[in-house]
């Protein structure tokens, strides 16, 4: 797919805008068909579609794991509303915005509200820069990938800030742990990554995406896949590492004050987040939208092919977490640490210099000539 | 006797990679088993006393379900027919929560108005000691369970609406207790009788019949005491041990006992 | 002395292997689960000039009813069942009951069990902390009358004491099928509800 | 259920004039019923003669006096033995036990807040299971249950 | 963050009932406990002595409403002993089999929400499932899931149904296996182990001196079981091992119970045998009228029952699923219990809360309150 988002939403826009100009008279069409004006509306209607698009996978993406956790627990899972409880996750969110929006009187009014609105607002970003297939995104970001992190890490922040605020001790408590924990895991999940970024040369996912077009990532860098997706748990809280939501002992973590919007966008930002990471996991060690060269070129060269595949890889690593969610206990919060400081850092260090080992392999000859095969 | 103290199977520090394989491997195969077929019911749609349910299908087949025959003596709503009801009072004795009420229901004559037993569902906690008490059998507990209601008060099932639950015809808990071979039965404490048939008026199995006695010879000058010159006589084959009669004796003379 | 089920007294009949069991549901949330029908009702509201609010009624109610969380806890013999009917066999999250432990982010209280007078202001505190609109299900004869203990010192004789109650379920305890179903009454309830 | 061969204890003995009686008892070695002023060196006598485990410990009201059951086990003896001691019921206390055995901490403040007995040491005599407060001892025999019609109940949302 | 104090429920989801644990922490370091009972105290003892001899079964089923046939079993033995009377020896392995098979279900209801507060998911999904096989069990022979009111003074109430022997080794088979799988997903899994070693330690020493017992004593090494040491109804007829561990922490205990499970599987074939080839009466011959039993107990004051009952007092000691549960029975000659005084093991083993949390971190509390199985509505009774 080679024409981007971006431009398609800036070409509809010039459409739309030079069609209704034709009719107008002459200066009000010079005002109308104004570039910037076209710009302007074309970046609108791009995160328009963007935000669409990404809530909807969200919401599928909340189906996806209540029907799978269903199963894996020998159950089904919502199934009558809607087709196989499709329209389930609306119904909640509808009926989220239609609860009375509170703030308990002890409760900080700014950080109350800011937190969760802030917490939103930063995990949809997240969408608007990473790829999902080739020009997806308005135009070439050098350092996406970094600038992809960073937005990522802002969460903690938020949370605390939400946890403060919203006086209750077990918020509290889960708001100290909720830092703690991303903090630490925010050096090993940043030192996996270099690892990716030694072996393509580049910070840029589009890039880095192209690299893979021969082979996968997930090959040679095993073990900062490992790291990648260990501290991505850890970043997305989720169960082994859900301490800040501990629900046998912190009712519920950070968001036990919270109900109504703010409990949804808690909610929809969680899972924004766990999309998320499963983005990187696909787009940094499963190839992005490329495919291994076995597979048949009608499978893939259909319109849209590339955000096809993408989707469908990035649903089987979120499958890979829920069963990890549905097997696995929590740690403790000490342990956790532990494994962050004196376990995931060292791997991660040793699995930069494995990359720079597969970098030496990389530069002999016959590497290029192989064929993409998926690993 | 006591035996070797116990000890997790596998050791600490085996083989990191198995322990968390392990827990993950036992999940998915889980998984694999219910994709099919989960052992969830569809609630309103299937129900476990479903033909399909109520058969020995389930841990045989592999499938947690139900492991059949489980209706077979289910407590749940009463059913009340009426017709057979002899209004003794039993069930309402019997009941340890206080919820049988006894109304007056259409049919009775009207010195001797018929009462059937209402239930109170607020109250009642399903123990089985009513249908159990019952004589006639006309009180007995169906498979009916779902009673859910938005007002208190219809939660008061009266004696028609028990009788609507046994028009229903719904599976029945079928125990019937056998009756102990040594049941007391009532016995007169003649000297105290008045004859006054207030027992034999109120038993509702028509057990008891007033039989005439002997005046006795009073000594001139003596004043017979001002008595009917009947004694109640209990068929002991017919009588339901309700003790009716008992309550309602004016003089006290009747009480519990075995017949020599 | 004892007496085997097949044999001594049968009062009713156990229905044969062919015939199935009298359904006892007649809860009309049943038939209208769906989305399209609220979307209808919205539609026909709007044709009819009825005003914005009626518009969007019907699809917040449809939303509202269908995906009630209850307050997770337990409060006696009831909680078992209210676990139970969380469990496998009968999976309350397949009509959207999913136990929020929290009560700010609850729409449900489900008494599930005896409420003692050292309890009564701290359930009146949950339901207060609960945003509206919310509803209140006494499950189980404690909660609905106090049940055998209901002469006891400490037992407050049916939660509607302490706070508005919008449907009972009788049963002692009752079982999961007949909590799912006091759930799908409570539905119907939401479905007619007037704003 | 049966009575398993208890390890002979001489009682009389080792209790001297506390002892008031034994009474055997079905299943069990019996009960020791004690002077209530002894409580102390009667606790620890029995406690020294094996029996570690304290089971329970219960009052009766018996309307004129009350008593206090204590019911031990022996790991040893394999076996229970009951102490108990009559109060009277306008003065109910007895020395506590919790210096013998400490779970006899809230057995002993069940026992007061149910029996009404007072146990003289208790590091910790509040309430336990009735809000704080609570002026009744509800297993008194002159505390009477009743119907909640009868009592006309009435709430005040808080 | 300093010191302060946090209140663990009512309703919070560790409590698993309604009680409340005050937590002292320093950062995540708890500092002291003091753990509030009371809030479902339902005043049974009292309400007992206001109902017939057999009308208190129904109250025991919701005393403790996960071991109902366990605190049935209790009380009627009490009673029994307290009314001068024998049941049949078919009655006793009848009660021999529901309390095992309730032992089996409160632990597999413990293993459920044990393992959900350490935030395994799905185990909780399989305990439930597997439960509801016991459950359905149960509903076969008494007709109730949970509340059963089948024993009766004298005996039970109805002697098994045809086929039920069958179904309920089919059940067994079932459950050895899942067993099985349980430990996979707990014992087989380093969080898991990682979360439970060492946790919640009560040294023998301690649990004999703060009356704590049940699986935590035993976990503990202490291999006292009243079923082995004072055999009741037909313990004495069967054979089992008490089981046991060392490490007095919850790992021990969650050791302890799977194999009390496996041993309770064990005692059940046995017993199931016993009764395939045993048929007979069962309840006792020549009970007075007015005990009523195998009817309902028709007794109630205004029935005018003139008679005479010889006065007694009974104790009775059970090894219920959560430890050492015993009942005293008053009998003053009338309908009525005069009094009735239940030793719950839970109420026992909470008071000891202070000796094995404190020094531990908040995180642990779930687990440890967990491993101790608490059952509010026993301990408050």
């Amino acid at each position: 797919m080679s024409a981007s988002l971006y431009s398609v939403a800036h070409s509809l826009v010039a459409i739309v805008l030079t069609a209704i100009g034709s009719v107008l008279p002459s200066p009000l069409r010079q005002g109308i068909t104004n570039a910037g004006l076209i710009t302007a509306l074309g970046v609108i209607v791009f995160a328009a579609i963007l935000l669409i698009a990404s809530m909807l996978n969200t919401i599928v993406l909340i189906w996806f794991e209540r029907k799978l956790l269903g199963r894996f627990m020998d159950r089904r899972g919502a199934m009558h509303v809607g087709f196989a409880g499709l329209l389930q996750n609306f119904a909640d969110g509808l009926k989220l915005m239609r609860k009375n929006t509170f703030r308990p009187d002890e409760a900080d009014g700014l950080g109350f509200y800011l937190g969760p609105t802030a917490y939103m607002v930063t995990s949809l970003i997240l969408f608007g820069i990473l790829p999902v297939s080739t020009g997806w995104n308005s135009g070439v970001l050098p350092l996406s990938l970094l600038l992809a992190l960073v937005v990522f890490s802002f969460a903690p922040l938020f949370i605390f800030i939400s946890a403060w605020s919203s006086n209750n001790k077990y918020s509290l408590m889960g708001g100290m742990r909720s830092a703690a924990q991303m903090i630490a895991y925010e050096v090993p999940l940043l030192l996996s990554v270099v690892a990716v970024v030694v072996v393509s040369g580049s910070f840029d996912l589009n890039t880095i995406v192209a690299q893979q077009q021969n082979y996968w990532y997930w090959g040679p860098l095993f073990l900062a896949l490992l790291v990648f997706v260990a501290a991505m748990l850890a970043e997305m809280e989720r169960i082994p590492f859900d301490l800040p939501e501990a629900e046998a002992e912190l009712v519920e973590g950070w968001n036990t004050e919270y109900g109504g919007m703010l409990f949804a966008f808690f909610m929809l930002s969680d899972y924004v987040r766990a999309l998320v990471g499963s983005f990187l996991v696909v787009l940094l060690f499963l190839g992005g939208w490329t495919m291994p060269s076995w597979v048949p070129s009608a499978a893939t060269s259909f319109p849209l092919a590339g955000i096809v595949w993408f989707m469908v890889k990035v649903y089987v690593v979120f499958a890979v977490f829920v069963w990890i969610r549905a097997s696995l206990p929590r740690v403790r919060t000490d342990q956790l640490l532990r494994v962050g400081w004196n376990r995931m850092i060292p791997l991660a260090l040793l699995s930069v210099v494995l990359a720079a080992g597969v970098v030496m392999v990389k530069c002999l000859p016959i590497f290029g000539c192989l064929p993409n095969l998926g690993i | 006797m006591t035996e070797e103290a116990l000890t997790p199977q596998t050791s600490g520090q085996d083989n990191p990679v198995l322990w968390v394989v392990r827990p993950m491997a036992t999940a998915a195969r889980q998984f694999l088993k219910s994709l099919v077929r989960p052992s969830t019911i569809i609630y309103p749609f299937e129900r476990l006393e479903d033909p399909k349910f109520r058969e020995e299908v389930a841990v045989a087949a592999g499938k947690p379900i139900g492991v059949g025959a489980v209706w077979d003596n289910y407590r749940g709503v009463h059913a009340l027919n009426i017709a057979t009801c002899i209004s003794c009072n039993l069930c309402s004795f019997s009941c340890p929560d206080l919820c049988i009420e006894m109304v007056t229901v259409p049919g009775g004559n009207p010195k001797h108005p018929k009462k059937c037993p209402q239930i109170d569902y607020g109250k009642c906690s399903y123990c089985g000691f009513c249908s159990d008490a019952c004589p006639e059998g006309c009180l007995s507990m169906t498979t009916r369970y779902e009673l859910s209601v938005t007002k208190r008060s219809e939660m008061v099932y009266s004696p028609e609406k028990l009788f609507e639950v046994f028009e229903r015809k719904l599976p029945m808990n079928p125990i019937r207790l056998e009756r102990p071979a040594n049941e007391d039965a009532i016995l007169l404490d003649a000297p105290l009788c008045i004859g006054c048939n207030a027992c034999a008026r109120d038993c509702p199995t028509q057990c008891i019949t007033m039989v005439d006695i002997p005046k006795p010879e009073t000594p001139p000058g003596a004043k017979a005491p001002r008595r009917i010159w009947k004694e109640p006589v209990v068929n002991d084959s017919d009588c339901v041990r309700c003790g009716t009669c008992i309550s309602v004796c004016p003089k006290e003379c009747l009480f519990w006992g075995t017949r020599a | 002395m004892s007496a085997a089920p097949e044999t001594k007294g049968v009062r009713g009949e156990l229905p044969g292997a062919g015939e199935a069991a009298v359904p006892f549901v007649e809860i009309e949330a049943l038939r209208s689960r769906e989305f399209i029908p609220a979307a209808k009702e919205a539609l026909t509201s709007l044709i009819a000039e009825q005003g914005q609010s009626k518009l969007i009624r019907p699809v917040f109610n449809w939303a509202g009813r269908n995906s009630l969380f209850p307050l997770h806890w337990g409060l006696a013999c009831c909680a078992i069942e209210f676990a139970a009917a969380f469990g496998a066999r009968w999976d309350a999250e397949r009509f959207g009951v999913v136990p929020r432990s929290s009560p700010r982010q609850c729409d449900l209280m489900i008494v599930n069990g005896t409420v003692t007078w050292k309890v009564a202001h701290k359930l009146i505190t949950l339901y207060e902390q609960m945003p509206e609109p919310k509803w209140v299900i006494a499950m189980g004869n404690c909660a609905t009358g106090g049940g055998p203990f209901r002469t006891a010192y400490s037992v407050v004789p049916g939660v509607d004491k302490l706070v508005p109650v919008d449907v009972y379920i009788a049963g002692c305890p009752p079982r999961p099928e007949a909590m799912l179903e006091g759930i799908l009454r409570l539905e119907d309830l939401i479905r007619l509800r007037k704003e | 259920m049966t009575a398993l061969p208890a390890p002979p204890v001489p009682w009389p003995e080792l209790l001297g004039e506390a002892l008031v009686a034994l009474e055997p008892m079905e299943g069990t070695s019996g009960r020791i019923r004690f002077r209530s002023a002894d409580a102390e060196r009667v606790f620890r006598a029995v406690h020294d003669a094996g029996f570690h485990h304290l089971t329970m410990i219960g009052g009766i009201d018996w309307v004129d006096h009350r008593e206090v059951i204590y019911t031990l086990w022996s790991d040893a003896g394999k076996t229970y033995l009951f102490l108990s001691t009559d109060l009277p019921a306008d003065h109910p206390t007895v020395a506590t036990a919790t210096r013998v055995w400490p779970s006899a901490n809230w057995h002993e403040r069940e026992a007061w807040e149910m029996v009404d007995i007072q146990f003289e040491g208790h590091p910790d005599l509040r309430h336990l299971l009735m809000p704080d407060g609570y002026e009744f001892h509800p297993l008194l025999r002159s505390f009477k249950l009743h119907e909640p019609e009868d009592l006309e109940v009435k709430v005040r949302h808080v | 963050m300093s010191e302060m104090w946090i209140n663990m429920g009512p309703q919070h989801p560790m409590t698993h009932g309604l009680w409340n644990l005050r937590v002292q922490i320093d950062g995540e370091l708890i500092l002291d406990v003091d753990p509030e009972m009371g809030y479902l105290h339902r005043g049974i003892e009292k309400i007992s002595e206001d109902r017939h001899y057999n009308e208190v079964v129904t109250l025991m089923d919701r005393t403790c409403y996960v071991a109902g046939m366990a605190w049935e079993h209790l009380y009627i033995l009490g009673a029994e002993q307290a009314l001068h009377l024998q049941p049949p020896e078919r009655a006793e392995y009848i009660r021999t089999m529901s309390e095992e098979f309730q032992r089996i279900a409160s632990h597999i209801m413990w293993y459920a929400a044990f393992v959900q507060d350490l935030g395994l998911m799905s185990p909780f999904l399989y305990g439930m499932r597997d439960r509801d096989l016991l459950l359905d069990l149960f509903q076969s022979y008494t007709g109730a899931r949970m509340t059963y009111e089948y024993m009766r003074v004298g005996g039970v109430r109805n002697d098994l149904p045809h086929g039920f022997t069958d179904r309920a080794r089919k059940v067994l088979d079932w459950l050895i296996e899942r067993f099985q799988e349980y430990d996979q997903l707990c014992m087989g899994s380093d969080i898991f182990r990682r979360r439970c070693d060492g946790l919640g330690v009560l040294s023998a020493r301690d649990c004999i001196d703060y009356g704590v017992t049940g699986p935590m004593l035993r976990s503990a090494g202490v291999a006292r079981d009243l079923r082995k040491d004072r055999p009741y109804s037909a313990y004495d007829r069967v054979d089992f091992d008490v089981a046991r561990a060392t490490t007095a922490d919850v790992t021990g205990r969650y050791l302890v119970r799977m194999e009390e499970m496996r041993q309770s599987v064990r005692i059940l074939r046995q017993v199931l045998d016993w009764l395939d080839h045993h048929p007979g009466p069962v309840m006792a011959e020549n009970l007075p009228r007015w005990l009523g039993a195998p009817y309902a107990p028709i007794g109630r004051e205004g029935y005018l029952l003139k008679r005479e009952y010889p006065k007694g007092v009974g104790f009775a000691a059970i090894e219920e699923p959560h430890g050492e549960a015993a009942v005293y029975v008053v009998n003053q000659g009338g309908e009525h219990p005069y009094r009735v005084k239940f030793r719950s093991p839970v109420y026992v083993n909470l008071s000891a809360a202070r000796k094995y949390l404190v020094g531990y971190h908040v995180a642990d509390i779930p687990p440890i309150m967990g491993s101790v199985d608490v059952c509010v509505g026993e301990s408050d009774r």
